[in-house]
C-alpha cells in the first residue's frame, strides 16, 4: 500500500516485505505509545494545572503499577526481538544454490564479478527471481554494501569475506550505496542495481565479452601458480586434495574442526600455516601480497566449483544454468 | 564575566573574591562549575557552527558549498566536539558540580583540587582539539573506525585522539569525585533513601564514567600508537581485526550515551517534582532504574555492529540484551507522567523543557526499539534514521535537560531571575525547531539515505530542505538563552533563596550560596520531595 | 599521561576545610584511590581483551613470540617488583609507627627497585630492537622461523604479538615511571617530617598505586613470557 | 601487623614466581595456561589482601569496588568473546 507513496522506499526483493511489515508494526506500536503518553500529559497538564487553593495530592507510588509497566513492555519487546531475529536469521543465511557475485570494494568504487565471468563496476545486473549471494571483501577500509530497495546492508571488511544475499522481485534500477564512511568520496561510492526479466538478463549476459566463468579463470590461475603440483586430485599429493572440500568440515592438525567456507579457503591461501589440515605438513608458501583480491576471488570460486553443487537448488527458478556449469568444471 | 553582575552586599561565592586568579585557582565547586559553563558553552557554539554548515551543505543534492574533504571534517568535528567537549561534561560538570555538594549538604566535593585539575585537563584537551581544528582538522567521523583512522586518513588523527584521551581523564576525575562525595560527604540525616533523584542519576553516571572511559582511553591510545609507532593491533594487513576496535570503542561509547542522558533524567526528576508540587511517583523505582541503566548499558554495545560482520549468535545475544535497557528507561517516562496525576502543575520555562524532554525522549527511545531489532537495524543502520534517533536522545533529551536545568537553577547559580517570557519563547523555539530538523530525517533514513553523505540523490532533497530550515529555528532557540542569561546577570530581578518553592537542600541556602554552601551545617530530618511541607510561591515568579 | 599522580592528592597534614574530621578525610582518599585503581583495571582491560582474542586466533605466533623473550630477565624483573612491593608495605608500616628514617630508607629502596625494573625492561627492549622484533617496516622474524621450525609462524601475525607486547609493557613501564615520580615526592615529604602516625594517607595511597602496578605485572609475566615454554617435539 | 608477616608474604610471592616459571617448562598441555593464571591470581590475591590491607579493612565498600571492577572487566572479555568464539559456527 505504500508502493506509491513518495515517502516510502521501493520494495524490490523477497525480504523487503518482511522488513516493512515489522517496521509498520513498530510504527503502529510507537504511534500508540506516543499517543497514550502525550494524551496523558496533555490531560494532566490541563486538568491539574495550578489553581489557587488546590493542593497537589501526594501519592507515594505503586509497586503493582511499576511491575505492570515493566513486565508488559518487556513482553512486547521480546515479541519484537523474536520477529526481528527471524528476519535477521533469514537475511544472514544465503539459500543453497544461490548464484554468486564476488564484490571487491575499494576507495571509492564497487568492482563486481559474476560467477559466469562478466565484470561490472558500480553496476550490478541481476535477473528477477534468482537468489544472488554476494561474497564481498575490501581492498582498503571498511565499506558497506547497501541496497535500500532490497533492505539489505552488510559491511565489507578488508582481510576477510562477508556475505549477503537477496532475491530481486521487481525489475527496475535501484540505488547501491556505500553506507560505511570510507573517506573523501564516500558519497560518490554509489552505483546501481539493475533488475531484469530473466530473458533480458540472459541476453545481457551473452552480450558482454566472453571472458569465461570466474571458476575457469580461477582454474587457469591455479595452474599458473603451480598449485596442482601438491594439490592433486588423488590422495598422493603433498597438499590436501581439494575436490569436494568446500562446505564440509575439515579436521585440523591441532584437533580442531572448522567449516571449509569462503573465509577458510581465503585464509588457507593467504596464510596457510594458520590452519593446517590433519596429516599434512606446513610447507605451502604464503600468498599474502602475491595474489590480488580479484585473483583470490577467482581461486576461491574455482575451489568451490570442485565441490558438487548442492541439489537443494531445486524449486528456485533461474538458478539452473549456473548449477550445471559448476559441475562441468569439476572433472 | 559572572563577577561583574553582582551588586548584593551579602557575601557569597561570587563576590567573595575578585580577579582572574581567584577564578583560575579556585577550588570552590561552584566556581569550577561556572568555569565549565563558560568553556562548554564555547564548544557548544563551535559544534553548532559545524552543524549549521553541514545542514547548509545538505540543502542541495550536489556537493556545492564545501569540498568533500571539508564536509567530512565538518561532521567528524561536529560529532567529536559535541560529544566529548559538550555533552559528556554538560550536565555533570556544570549542574552536577554545582549541585551535588549542595544537595547532599556538603561544603564541597571530596577532592576540590582534583575537581579543578579536571577542568584544567578539559581545557588542555580543548586547546589541543582547537589546535587540531585550526591546523587542518580530522575526518575520521567521531567513531575513529579503523583501518581508515589508522592507515588511510591524512588528517590530524593523532592530535584529535590525544585531545579526547585527555578529555576522558577529565571526565573520569569528575565521576570519581562524585562517587566519593556521595559516599562520604552526605550531611547528617541524609540517608540514601532521602537522596534527591538528581544524586542517584549522577551516581549512576559516575559509575559509567569510571568504568567505561578508561576503555575508550586505551582504545584511542592504541590507534595513536598504530599511527605514530607502527604497532599493528587493529591492522587487517597484519591479521588484525578492525572489528576489535569497534568492540572496544562501543564498550565505552554506548554507555557514553547514558553519561549524556542520565543526568538529563536527573534534572527532569527535580523539575517535574517541583512544578507538579509532588513527590516523584515511585521514587525507589526511578532511583533504581538509573542504576539499572548504568549496568545494563554495558551489556548492549554490539548492537552498533549488527551489520559489521559479528557472528550471528553474538548479534542475537546483544539484541535481546538491548531490550533489557529499554525497560528502566520506560519506567522513568511512566513515572514522570504518573507524577503529574493530581499534581498542581505550573508552566514555567523549566517545566516546558521537561515536557519537551519527555516527548522527545519518548520518541527517541521508541525509535531505539527499531534499532535494537535485528531485522530493522540491517536496513536503517548507518542511515539518517540513526542520525535522527540519537539526536532525539542527545539533543531532544540531553540538551533539553541541560537547558531546563540551567533555567531551573539559574536563580541559585546567579542570584538573578531570567526573563520568563523570553525563556518560554526560547523553549518553544527549541522544541519546534528541533522537530522540524530531525523528524524528516527518520523518513530520509527509512528511504535509505546513508549518513555522512556530502552529496545525495535528488529524491531526498525535499526532506533535507525541511531539516535545514528547522536547524535555523533551532539555532535561534539556542542563542536566545545565552543572550538573556547574560542580560539577567546585570538586569534580572534579584532571586529569592527559593523562588520556585522547591524541595531540596540546595534551596535552603541563600541565592547565590556562600562559599561553604551553608552557614550552618544542615541536618536532614525529612524525606526527599516533601512538597506537602513547603508552601508554594504565591505566583510563578515572572520577570517584570 | 595525566592520570596517576593526581589520585594521590597531597592533603596537608591539617584537616582540609570541607571535611568534618580526619577519618572522613582518610576514608574519602581511600575510596578515591580504589575507584581510581578500578579505572586502571579497565584501562589495561582493553589490552587484555585484545590479547585474549589474538591469542585465541594466533596461538602459534604468540607461542613463538613468547619463546623469544628472555624468561630469566622476566623472572628477575618479577622478583624485583615483588621486592619493591615488600619495601612499600614495610614503608607504610614504618609510617604508621612514625619511624621516619626507616620510612625514608624504604621509600628510597622502592625507588631503586623501580629503576632496576625499568633498567632490565630497557635491556629487554633493546634486545628486541637488535633482533628486529619491533613492529613496523623493519620487522623481521626469520630468526624465530629458523629457531622454531616446529611452530608454524606467520610473519604478519607475529607482529600482532609484538604490538601487544610493546603496548602492554610500555604502558606498564609508563605507570612505573609515574610511580617512581610519586615516590620521589613522598620521600621528599617524608624527609621533611610531613607524615606522622596520625597522618600518613599519601604514603598509603601511593602504596596502593604501587601494589596495583605490581599486580598488573604479575599478570603480564605469565601472559607474555610463559605462553609456551614446554620442550618442542 | 608485624614485619615478619610481610616477609612471609614476600617469600611466598617469590616462591610462586619461581614455581610458575619452572612449571612452564613442563608439558602439561592446556593446563600450562591454567596453572600460570591460577598462580598469578593467587599472587595477586596475596598482594591485594595483605600488602594492600583489604583483608583487614573494615570496609565492605573497598571490596565492592574491587569486585565491581573485576566484574566489569569480565563483562568486556566475555561479551567480546561471545562474538569471536561463535564466528566460525555460522
Amino acid at each position: 500500500m505504500f508502493e506509491n507513496l513518495p515517502l516510502w522506499p521501493v520494495r524490490a526483493s523477497s525480504g523487503a516485505g518482511n522488513v516493512d511489515a515489522l517496521y509498520i508494526f513498530l510504527l503502529a506500536l510507537s504511534a500508540f505509545m506516543c499517543a497514550a503518553i502525550f494524551t496523558m500529559i496533555l490531560v494532566f497538564a490541563t486538568k491539574y494545572r495550578r489553581r489557587r487553593g488546590v493542593e497537589a495530592e501526594q501519592i507515594e507510588g505503586s509497586s503493582a503499577l511499576e511491575i505492570t509497566w515493566s513486565i508488559i513492555p518487556l513482553g512486547i519487546f521480546m515479541v519484537i526481538f523474536l520477529w526481528g531475529a527471524v528476519i535477521y536469521f533469514h537475511e544472514r543465511t544465503p539459500p543453497r544454490g544461490a548464484s554468486e557475485v564476488y564484490v571487491v570494494a575499494k576507495q571509492w568504487m564497487w568492482k563486481l564479478q559474476h560467477q559466469e565471468g562478466p565484470r561490472e563496476i558500480n553496476e550490478l545486473h541481476v535477473p528477477v527471481g534468482r537468489d544472488v549471494k554476494l561474497i564481498m571483501t575490501s581492498q582498503d577500509v571498511i565499506h558497506s554494501f547497501y541496497v535500500p530497495a532490497f533492505r539489505i546492508k552488510q559491511d565489507v571488511l578488508p582481510g576477510r569475506y562477508s556475505t549477503a544475499w537477496f532475491r530481486a522481485t521487481k525489475p527496475g534500477v535501484y540505488h547501491l550505496f556505500c553506507s560505511q564512511y570510507c573517506g573523501t568520496m564516500h558519497s560518490g561510492m554509489i552505483g546501481q542495481v539493475t533488475v531484469m526479466e530473466p530473458a533480458q538478463y540472459e541476453a545481457w549476459l551473452s552480450g558482454g565479452s566472453t571472458t569465461g566463468s570466474l571458476a575457469a579463470s580461477g582454474e587457469s590461475l591455479f595452474q599458473q601458480l603451480g598449485c596442482p603440483t601438491c594439490h592433486r586430485s588423488d590422495t598422493q599429493g603433498r597438499g590436501p586434495n581439494l575436490v569436494g572440500v568446500f562446505g564440509k568440515p575439515v579436521q585440523l592438525e591441532d584437533g580442531r574442526t572448522v567449516m571449509a567456507d569462503e573465509n577458510y579457503i581465503r585464509e588457507s591461501i593467504l596464510s596457510p600455516s594458520a590452519k593446517i589440515v590433519s596429516g599434512f605438513k606446513p610447507i605451502m608458501p604464503v600468498f599474502q601480497g602475491l595474489v590480488g583480491e580479484e585473483q583470490l576471488n577467482a581461486l576461491v570460486a574455482y575451489i568451490k566449483s570442485l565441490s558438487p553443487a548442492p541439489s537443494g537448488a531445486a524449486g528456485k527458478p533461474g538458478s539452473g544454468p549456473t548449477g550445471t556449469r559448476l559441475q562441468n568444471v569439476k572433472e | 564575566m559572572a563577577t561583574a553582575a553582582v551588586v548584593a552586599e551579602r557575601e557569597h561565592y561570587l563576590n567573595k573574591e575578585y580577579g582572574i586568579r581567584s577564578w583560575l585557582l579556585t577550588t570552590d565547586h561552584k566556581r569550577i562549575a561556572l568555569l565549565y559553563l563558560i568553556s562548554i558553552t564555547f564548544f557548544f557554539f563551535v559544534g553548532g557552527f559545524f552543524a549549521l554548515l553541514i545542514r547548509l551543505e545538505l540543502l542541495t543534492p550536489a556537493g556545492d558549498l564545501v569540498q568533500a574533504d571539508t564536509y567530512n571534517k565538518l561532521f567528524s568535528m561536529h560529532g567529536q566536539v559535541m560529544i566529548f567537549f559538550f555533552l559528556i561534561p554538560s550536565i555533570p560538570a556544570v549542574l552536577g558540580n554545582f549541585l551535588v555538594p549542595l544537595m547532599i549538604g556538603a561544603k564541597d566535593l571530596a577532592f576540590p583540587r582534583i575537581n579543578l585539575l579536571s577542568w584544567y585537563l578539559y581545557m588542555i584537551a580543548g586547546l589541543i582539539y582547537i589546535h587540531c581544528i585550526v591546523t587542518g582538522g580530522v575526518d575520521t567521523g567521531w567513531t575513529f573506525y579503523t583501518p581508515f583512522s589508522t592507515a588511510f586518513s591524512n588528517t590530524r588523527v593523532i592530535e584529535a585522539g590525544i585531545a579526547i584521551f585527555v578529555a576522558g581523564f577529565s571526565s573520569i576525575l569528575t565521576g570519581l569525585n562524585f562517587v566519593v562525595t556521595i559516599h562520604r560527604m552526605r550531611a547528617p540525616g541524609m540517608t540514601w533513601s532521602r537522596l534527591p533523584l538528581f544524586i542517584w542519576a549522577h551516581y549512576a553516571t559516575s559509575i559509567i564514567q569510571l568504568l567505561g572511559t578508561p576503555v575508550l582511553a586505551i582504545t584511542l591510545l592504541l590507534v595513536v600508537f598504530e599511527r605514530a609507532f607502527n604497532l599493528g593491533i587493529f591492522d587487517p594487513t597484519r591479521g588484525g581485526d578492525p572489528l576489535l576496535f569497534q568492540h572496544l570503542f562501543w564498550f565505552y561509547s554506548h554507555p557514553a550515551v547514558y553519561i549524556m542522558i542520565l543526568p538529563a533524567m536527573a534534572v527532569e526528576s527535580e523539575v517535574v517534582a517541583c512544578f507538579t508540587r509532588k513527590r516523584i511517583f515511585g521514587y525507589n523505582f526511578v532511583a533504581m532504574s538509573s542504576i539499572a541503566i548504568a549496568v545494563f548499558g554495558f551489556l548492549v554495545w554490539a548492537h552498533h555492529m549488527f551489520v559489521a560482520g559479528i557472528s550471528l549468535y553474538a548479534a542475537l545475544v546483544f539484541s535481546i540484551l538491548s531490550y533489557l535497557v529499554a525497560v528502566p528507561s520506560a519506567i522513568k517516562v511512566f513515572n514522570w507522567t504518573a507524577t503529574m496525576y493530581k499534581g498542581s502543575i505550573s508552566f514555567t520555562t523549566p517545566m516546558l523543557y521537561a515536557f519537551g524532554f519527555i516527548g522527545l525522549f519518548t520518541m527517541g527511545g521508541l525509535t531505539g526499539l527499531f534499532l535494537a531489532c535485528l531485522g530493522i537495524d540491517v536496513h536503517v543502520h548507518d542511515t539518517y534514521f540513526i542520525i535522527a534517533h540519537f539526536h532525539y536522545i542527545m539533543v531532544g533529551g540531553a540538551v533539553m535537560g541541560y537547558l531546563g536545568g540551567l533555567h531551573f537553577w539559574w536563580p541559585k547559580i546567579s542570584g538573578r531571575m531570567y526573563p520568563e517570557a523570553w525563556g518560554r519563547l526560547a523553549a518553544m523555539l527549541v522544541f519546534v525547531g528541533f522537530n522540524l530538523t530531525f523528524f524528516p530525517q527518520f523518513i530520509l533514513g527509512y528511504m535509505g539515505m546513508p549518513r555522512r553523505y556530502w552529496q545525495y540523490p535528488p529524491e531526498f532533497q525535499v526532506l533535507n530542505v525541511l531539516s535545514t530550515a528547522g536547524s535555523t529555528v533551532l539555532a535561534v532557540g539556542y542563542v536566545l538563552p545565552m543572550v538573556y542569561f547574560l542580560w539577567s546577570m546585570r538586569y534580572g530581578k534579584i532571586a529569592e533563596d527559593n523562588p520556585w518553592g522547591a524541595a531540596g537542600l540546595e534551596w535552603k541556602t541563600s541565592s547565590p550560596p556562600p562559599t561553604f554552601n551553608f552557614d550552618e551545617e544542615p541536618e536532614v530530618t525529612w524525606e526527599a520531595y516533601n512538597y506537602e511541607q513547603i508552601p508554594a510561591p504565591a505566583e510563578v515568579p515572572v520577570e517584570r | 599521561m595525566s592520570d596517576s599522580p593526581v589520585a594521590v592528592e597531597q592533603h596537608g597534614p591539617e584537616l582540609l576545610h570541607h571535611f568534618v574530621d580526619a577519618e572522613q578525610q582518610r576514608d574519602a582518599a581511600s575510596l578515591g584511590m580504589w575507584l581510581f585503581l578500578a579505572t586502571e583495571i579497565m584501562f589495561f582491560g582493553g589490552m587484555f581483551c585484545a590479547y585474549l582474542i589474538y591469542r585465541f586466533w594466533y596461538y602459534n605466533e604468540f607461542a613463538a613470540g613468547s619463546r623469544s623473550l628472555d624468561i630469566w630477565l622476566g623472572t628477575i624483573n618479577t622478583a624485583v617488583l615483588i621486592c619493591s612491593s615488600l619495601t612499600v608495605a614495610l614503608g607504610v608500616r614504618a609510617a604508621q609507627m612514625g619511624k621516619r628514617k626507616l620510612l625514608v630508607i624504604l621509600l628510597l629502596l622502592t625507588i631503586v627497585f623501580g629503576f632496576a625494573f625499568l633498567g632490565i625492561k630497557g635491556v629487554e627492549w633493546y634486545d628486541k630492537y637488535k633482533e628486529h622484533h619491533i613492529p613496523g617496516p623493519s620487522f623481521n622474524v626469520d630468526d624465530l622461523v629458523k629457531a622454531y621450525p616446529q611452530i608454524h609462524i606467520d610473519q604478519q601475525h607475529e607482529q600482532i604479538y609484538f604490538s601487544l607486547y610493546f603496548a602492554m609493557t610500555g604502558l606498564h613501564a609508563l605507570h612505573m615511571i609515574i610511580g617512581v615520580g610519586i615516590f620521589a615526592f613522598l620521600t621528599y615529604y617524608a624527609w621533611k617530617r610531613r607524615y606522622t602516625p596520625k597522618y600518613y594517607t599519601p604514603i598509603e595511597m601511593g602504596g596502593l598505586y604501587w601494589h596495583f602496578v605490581d599486580i598488573i605485572w604479575i599478570y603480564l609475566f605469565p601472559l607474555l613470557y610463559l605462553i609456551d615454554r614446554k620442550p618442542l617435539r | 601487623m608485624s614485619s615478619k608477616f610481610y616477609y612471609t608474604i614476600w617469600i611466598a610471592l617469590l616462591c610462586l614466581t619461581v614455581i610458575t616459571a619452572a612449571v612452564s617448562f613442563v608439558d602439561l598441555g592446556r593446563f600450562n595456561t591454567v596453572i600460570a593464571l591460577v598462580i598469578a591470581t593467587f599472587k595477586a590475591l596475596l598482594v591485594v589482601l595483605f600488602f594492600m590491607h583489604v583483608k583487614y579493612t573494615s570496609e565492605k565498600l573497598t571490596k565492592t569496588v574491587i569486585v565491581a571492577a573485576i566484574f566489569w572487566l569480565l563483562l568486556l572479555l566475555l561479551l567480546s568473546m561471545a562474538d569471536y568464539t561463535t564466528r566460525l559456527l555460522a
